[in-house]
C-alpha cells in the first residue's frame, strides 16, 4: 500500500495491464516521448517502446477510429483525448461505431476499447480545457461511462475498464491529477464497473455524486457532522449506466438527497439520477430533490471571478447541504 | 480478343470463377428488386455496375486471411469472401438467421467474423479509419494480412477518409483504400462533390502512390489490388485505387434516379455494363463456353430461389431479442 | 388556413423565408436537384437557383462549420442533415462552435444558424436512420432544440428558427412527415421558442412529451376521456432550453405525470423533465413520476418484430396513461 | 544584399511597417513570458519564429475588407488587422474589457468584429470551414473579400481541413489557406504527423494550387499571399500556401520542450530566425537605419509598459458576467 496521486495511479493501472497483456497498447497526441501533456504515461514510451505508446497525427477521430479497428481484431487500445473538451471530432466514431459494434452485428464482434481524457475545470482552462462532457455520451447505450474520485478507484476501475469487452469512456479529473492523493494497494484489484460506491455513511441527508465532487462533499459531510447531521456520501463511480439499486438504496434511506455535478444543470447526469429517484422512492422522499450543478453557460470562463463562479467548491456544496438538512 | 489475364498468372479457373461471381451478385441484385417491387422486402440497395471492380479486388486478396470493411454496395466483395446468398437473403428479409445483424440493419451492412468481414454501418466513411487499426495490429503483431476497405467517391469526402489516410500513411501500414467511384452519390455528380480531377490525386498527401483505373475491367482491377497487397505485405504501407464505374442503379430502392440525371446518361453507361464486357471477355477468350454458361445461370437461378425461400420462410427475431447484447454477456465478478 | 401534411409546411416556412429576406440560404446533401432524400427542399433549387439552395459534397462537419462561418458574417443558412443520425460528425463544430460563438466573443458574434434534420423510427429505417438524436445536445447552452408536432407548429416554430439570432436544431419526425397533416395558415406567423403548448387541457393527469409521440399521447387521451379520464398533454415543443414554467404548472395542477419520449430512456430529455418536477412540485404529486420511454439498446432494429418493440405507439402510452390514472 | 522588395511593389515604407509589427510581436510576446514566469499571468502561448510569415501574409490583404481566421500564434496577424497590444495584454490578464473575449478564454483565442478578426476556439481547425463558409457569403453577394485562414501543420491532418477544402475547391470559393509549419505539433514531429512530405502536396486533391515556401521570408510570404488574393478576388479560388518556419519556444508556458527536441536543434534554428535575418534584410537594404531602430524599439517597449499597466489594474469581469450572452439579449416576442 502506497499513497499515492490519482494520476500516478493512472500510470500505474496502465504499466500493469501492459505487463499482464500484450493486446493492450496505448495511442493519442504526445503520449509517446513526451508522456502526455499531463505527463499520465509518463515512462510508458520509454518501457514499452514505440509501438505499443503510439503518437498519433493530430486527429482525433482516427484515434478513436483506428482504436476501434484494433480493438474489434483482438487488441486492447487505450485511447489517449488530451482534453475531453477535444473528444467531439470522436463522437460520430463512439457513438455511431464503437458504441453499437455489438449489438448490430449480433454478438459477432465486439469493441474492447478505452477511451481516456481528462476532464473538469478549476485550472485555468477556460471554456475549451474546462469542460465536463459526460452527458453527451450519457445516453448511448453500448457505452459505459466510469469517472473515478479517488487514486484506488483510478487503478481499479482502469484496470476493469481495459479487461472489458465492450467499450468505456474513462474520465480523469484533470484537477485531481495532483491534488488528491491516497492509498493504492501495490497488488492487481478491479473494481465492478456499474456500481456506486457509498464513499461515506449517514443517515439524515444524502449526496450524491462523482469525479472531484466528491471530496468536496466528503469534506462538507465533516463540518456537518461536527453539527451532528451525519451526510451519505454516495459516488456514482460509472455515470453511465447508472447503478438504479444504489442510487434508490440511499435515497430511501435517508429521504433528502442533494445530487451535485460540476457540468451545467440541464441535461447531466444528476438530472438522471434525479429522475430515477422520483420515479422509484418519491414516496420516501422528505424534501424536493435538490441539484447543485454549475451554471447553464457554454462552459468555464477563464478570469478568476468567473471561473470561482462557476466551479464547482466545498462551500457550495456544503451550503446546499445544510439547506437540505434543515428543509 | 487478347486474353490479358494468361499474362498476370489467372487460370482460366479462377476467371471463370470470378466472371461467376459477378454474375451471382448481379442475378441476386436483381432479385433482391422483384422482392422489394412486389413489397416482400423494404429495401434494396444496389451494387449493378460496380461488380467487376468488387470481384477484380477481392479476387485479388487473400481470402483465407484479409480483413475486407466492404461499404453497401459490395456483395459481390462479400460473397467473394464466403458470405453466402442465403445469408444475403435473410438480411434482406430481416429475419433472426441473418448472420450479419441477426435482422437489427438494413441490408447492405455487411459483417460476419468468421470471414473477416468487418461489421459495418451507416454513416459512410466510418469504416476507414477501422481498416487502418485493423492494419495497425496486423503491424504490431507481425502478421501477414492486409486490410481492405472500400468506399464512394462522395465518401471521399468526409474527415475520416483524411485521416484514416493520413494515420496509415505516417505508419505504413497494410491497407488497401478501394474507391469505387460510381460518379454519383445520390443525387449529385462526382464534380459537385470533389474538387479534384480524381480521387487518387489525393494519394500523395497522404504519402502513398495513388491509381485510377477502369473499374469495369476485373483484371485490371485484380492486377492492382493485387500489387497493393503485396507492398502491403512487404512493409511498404497502403495504396490509393481509385475504380471508375457507373451506377447503373437509382442510389436505392426510395430513389428515383430520374430527378436529377438524364435517362440517356444511364442507357450510355449500360453499353459498358461490366457484365456485358467481362461476358464478352470470357467468351471469347475461351474460359467460358455456352454450356457452361448456361449452368451457371441455371445453377444460379436455383441458388437464388432456395435462398429467397428459405429466408422468406425463416423466422423474424422475437421481439424480447431487440434488448439482447447491448453489453457482453453479465459473466461472474464482471461488468454491467 | 389549407390542410397540410408535416413536411409540406416545412417546404413553405423554408419558401417563405426565402422569399421574405436574400440572406436565408439552403445547403445539405441532395438537397437541390433533388429536392431532398424526403423533398424537404422540393421546388426550392428551381425557384431561388443554386447558389442559395446548395448542394453539398458529403461530409457534414464541412456542411455546419461552412454555415456557421456564413452565419457569423451576416447570412441565415439552413443546413440540412440527412438523417439526424448522420449528424455525428458534426458534433464538434455544433458544440465546440455554434453553441459557444456568442459567448466566448462576449458578444461580439453571433450564429444565427438552423440545421434541421429527420429524426425517428418506425420507417423500417433501422439503427443508423431511426435515432433520436436531441439528448446529445440537450446539455449545450448556448443551442436551441426544437421538435415540432404539427404542421401548424412546424411552420411557426422554422420561422422563429430561422428568425433567431442563435443556433438552432430542428428536428422533424420523419414518420410524422406524411402521416401527419393539419391546418395551417397560409399568412407569415411565428411561435415562441422555449415555450411548451398545452395541446390538450386536462385535470386527472399530465402527459408531457414531443414530436410525434403527441400524436399518440393524443389519441391515448381521447380513448381515456370515454372513460371519464381527463389527461392534459403537454408538448415541449422546445426540448432545450426546457419551459419549466409550462412543466411545473401542468405537473402541480394533476399532480400524476407521464413522460413519453420515443428515445431510450437513461439519459433522455424526459430525464430532465422528470429532474425539473421533483425538484420544483414533489408535494404536488400523488404519484411517482413515470417515465416512457424506448428500452435502452444502441437504436432501433430493421426486423418488423424489434422496431414494433422498440417504437413508441398509441396503445403503450394509453395503458401507461391508464396505469398512472389509476395510480 | 538585394533589394526585392522593390520588385514585387512594396514600398520602404511599407517593408518597414512590416518590420515593427514582427518586433512589436516578437517583444509582447517576450513580455508575456516575463509576466507569466513572475506569475503574473497563468498562461502564454507563443508565436516566436513564425512573425515573418504571419506579417508577410497579413500586410498582403486587404485589412480594410478581408477576414481573417487566425489561429493561436498570430499574435503579429491580427496586430496588423487592427487589434491593439492593450487589446491583447487585457486577454492575458483575462480582464473585462478583453475585446477578444471579455476574460472568457485564453490568451490566443482572437476575435474582434470590427477589424473583422473571426472569433476562434480551442480545438484546432474547426475555424478552416468557417474560412470557407465566409468565402462562400462573399461569392454569393458578389463581394470583394477575401478570407484568410491559418493553422498549424498537425492540425492539416484534421478532418475539418479536408472538408473544408474540398468545399472550398468545389465552389471555387475566394479562400487563402496558410500552414504554419513549424514542425512540431506539441512533442509529435512532422513527419510522424503528415505522411505526405509537404502539406501543400494536399491542394491538387482539393484542385487548387499549392505551394511551399520559405516562412521565415515575409516578402516571399507576401508575394504568394497576395497573388493567392489576387486570384480569389479574380474568382479562380482558392489556394494553399505552406510557410516553413520552427517554433522557437517550447508548445506552450505549460510545456517543457527539452523532454522531445535536442536543445541543439533549437538553437540551430534560431540562427535563422526570421526577427534577425529580416532585420538584418531591412537594414543592409537602407530600409531602417540604427536611429529608427532604436525609436522603434523604444516606442515598443513603451506601448507594451502602457498596456502591461492597464490591463494588470483593469478589473475583472464581475462574477454574475459569467452568466451573460448564452443567447441573444430577449427582445420582446422574441424566443428564449
Ligand atoms: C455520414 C453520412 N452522411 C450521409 C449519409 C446518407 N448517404 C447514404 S449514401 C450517400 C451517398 C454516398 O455516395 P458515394 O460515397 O459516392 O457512394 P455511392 O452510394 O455512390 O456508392 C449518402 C449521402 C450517410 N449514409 N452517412
Ligand atoms: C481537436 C484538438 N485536439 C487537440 C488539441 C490540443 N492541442 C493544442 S495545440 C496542439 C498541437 C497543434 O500543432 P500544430 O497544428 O502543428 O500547430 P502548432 O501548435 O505547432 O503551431 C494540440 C494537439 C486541440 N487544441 N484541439
Ligand atoms: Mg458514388
Ligand atoms: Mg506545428
Amino acid at each position: 500500500m502506497a499513497v499515492m496521486s490519482y494520476i500516478d495511479a493512472v500510470t500505474m493501472a496502465l504499466r500493469e495491464e501492459m505487463e499482464r497483456d500484450q493486446s493492450v497498447f496505448i495511442l493519442g497526441e504526445d503520449v509517446g516521448k513526451k508522456g502526455g501533456v499531463f505527463k499520465a504515461t509518463a515512462g510508458l514510451y520509454e518501457q514499452f517502446g514505440e509501438s505499443r505508446v503510439l503518437d498519433t497525427p493530430l486527429a482525433e477521430s482516427a484515434i478513436a477510429g483506428v482504436a476501434i479497428g484494433a480493438a474489434m481484431v483482438g487488441k486492447r487500445p487505450v485511447a489517449e483525448m488530451q482534453f475531453a473538451d477535444f473528444i467531439m471530432p470522436a463522437v460520430n466514431q463512439i457513438i455511431s461505431e464503437a458504441a453499437k459494434i455489438r449489438y448490430r452485428s449480433n454478438n459477432d464482434w465486439n469493441c474492447p476499447l478505452v477511451i481516456r481524457a481528462p476532464y473538469g475545470g478549476g485550472i485555468h482552462g477556460a471554456l475549451y480545457h474546462s469542460q465536463s462532457v459526460e452527458a453527451i455520451f450519457a445516453n448511448q447505450p453500448g457505452l459505459k461511462i466510469v469517472m473515478p474520485s479517488t487514486p484506488y478507484d483510478v487503478k481499479g476501475l482502469l484496470k476493469a475498464a481495459i479487461r472489458d469487452d465492450d467499450p468505456v469512456l474513462f474520465f480523469e479529473h484533470k484537477k485531481a491529477y495532483r491534488l488528491i492523493k491516497g492509498d493504492v494497494p501495490e497488488e492487481d484489484y478491479e473494481l465492478p464497473i456499474g456500481k456506486a460506491d457509498v464513499k461515506r455513511k449517514g443517515e439524515d441527508i444524502t449526496v450524491i455524486t462523482y469525479g472531484l465532487c466528491v471530496h468536496f462533499a466528503l469534506q462538507a459531510a465533516e463540518k456537518l457532522a461536527k453539527d451532528g447531521i451525519e451526510a451519505e456520501v454516495v459516488d456514482l463511480r460509472t455515470v453511465y449506466p447508472l447503478d438504479k439499486e444504489a442510487i434508490i438504496e440511499s435515497a430511501s434511506k435517508t429521504g433528502k438527497v442533494l445530487l451535485v455535478t460540476e457540468d451545467n444543470k440541464e441535461g447531466s447526469i444528476i438530472s438522471e439520477v434525479a429522475a430515477i429517484i422520483a420515479e422509484h422512492c418519491l414516496f420516501d422522499l422528505d424534501a424536493p430533490i435538490q441539484r447543485l450543478a454549475g451554471p447553464d453557460v457554454p462552459a468555464m470562463p477563464y478570469a478568476p471571478t468567473m471561473e470561482k463562479y462557476f466551479m464547482m467548491n466545498p462551500e457550495k456544496v456544503e451550503k446546499a447541504m445544510r439547506e437540505l438538512a434543515e428543509f | 480478343m487478347e486474353n490479358r489475364h494468361e499474362k498476370i498468372g489467372l487460370t482460366d479457373e479462377t476467371v471463370r470463377k470470378m466472371y461467376e461471381t459477378m454474375l451471382l451478385a448481379r442475378r441476386l441484385d436483381e432479385r433482391m428488386w422483384l422482392l422489394n417491387r412486389s413489397g416482400k422486402i423494404p429495401f434494396v440497395v444496389s451494387g449493378q455496375g460496380q461488380e467487376a471492380a468488387q470481384v477484380g479486388a477481392a479476387f485479388a486478396l487473400d481470402r483465407n486471411q484479409d480483413y475486407i470493411l466492404p461499404y453497401y454496395r459490395d456483395a459481390a466483395v462479400v460473397l467473394a469472401f464466403g458470405m453466402t446468398v442465403k445469408d444475403l437473403m435473410l438480411a434482406a428479409f430481416a429475419k433472426a438467421e441473418d448472420p450479419n445483424s441477426g435482422g437489427r440493419q438494413m441490408p447492405g451492412h455487411f459483417g460476419q467474423k468468421k470471414n473477416r468481414i468487418v461489421t459495418g454501418s451507416s454513416p459512410v466513411t466510418t469504416q476507414v479509419p477501422h481498416a487502418v487499426g485493423i492494419a495497425l495490429a496486423a503491424k504490431m503483431d507481425k502478421k501477414e494480412y492486409v486490410s481492405f476497405v472500400t468506399f464512394g467517391e462522395g465518401s471521399s469526402n468526409q474527415g475520416d477518409f483524411h485521416e484514416g489516410a493520413n494515420f496509415a500513411g505516417v505508419h505504413k501500414l497494410p491497407v488497401i483504400f478501394l474507391c469505387e467511384n460510381n460518379q454519383y452519390a445520390i443525387s449529385v455528380p462526382a464534380d459537385k462533390q470533389l474538387a479534384s480531377v480524381k480521387v487518387s490525386d489525393r494519394a500523395i498527401g497522404y504519402g502513398m502512390p495513388g491509381y485510377t483505373i477502369d473499374g469495369n475491367d476485373p483484371i485490371e482491377v485484380y492486377r492492382y489490388v493485387q500489387e497493393a497487397a503485396d507492398r502491403a505485405r512487404r512493409g511498404e504501407g497502403p495504396t490509393l485505387i481509385e475504380t471508375m464505374m457507373y451506377r447503373l442503379t437509382p442510389h436505392t430502392s426510395d430513389d428515383d434516379d430520374r430527378s436529377y440525371r438524364e435517362m440517356e446518361e444511364v442507357e450510355k453507361a449500360k453499353l459498358s455494363d461490366p457484365l456485358l464486357t467481362f461476358r464478352k471477355y470470357v467468351k471469347e477468350t475461351g474460359v467460358l463456353t455456352d454450356e457452361q454458361e448456361q449452368q451457371m445461370e441455371h445453377a444460379i437461378q436455383q441458388i437464388i430461389n432456395e435462398a429467397t425461400d428459405y429466408a422468406e420462410q425463416a423466422p423474424y427475431p422475437r421481439q424480447e431479442q431487440t434488448l439482447d447484447f447491448v453489453y457482453a454477456e453479465k459473466e461472474q465478478g464482471g461488468a454491467v
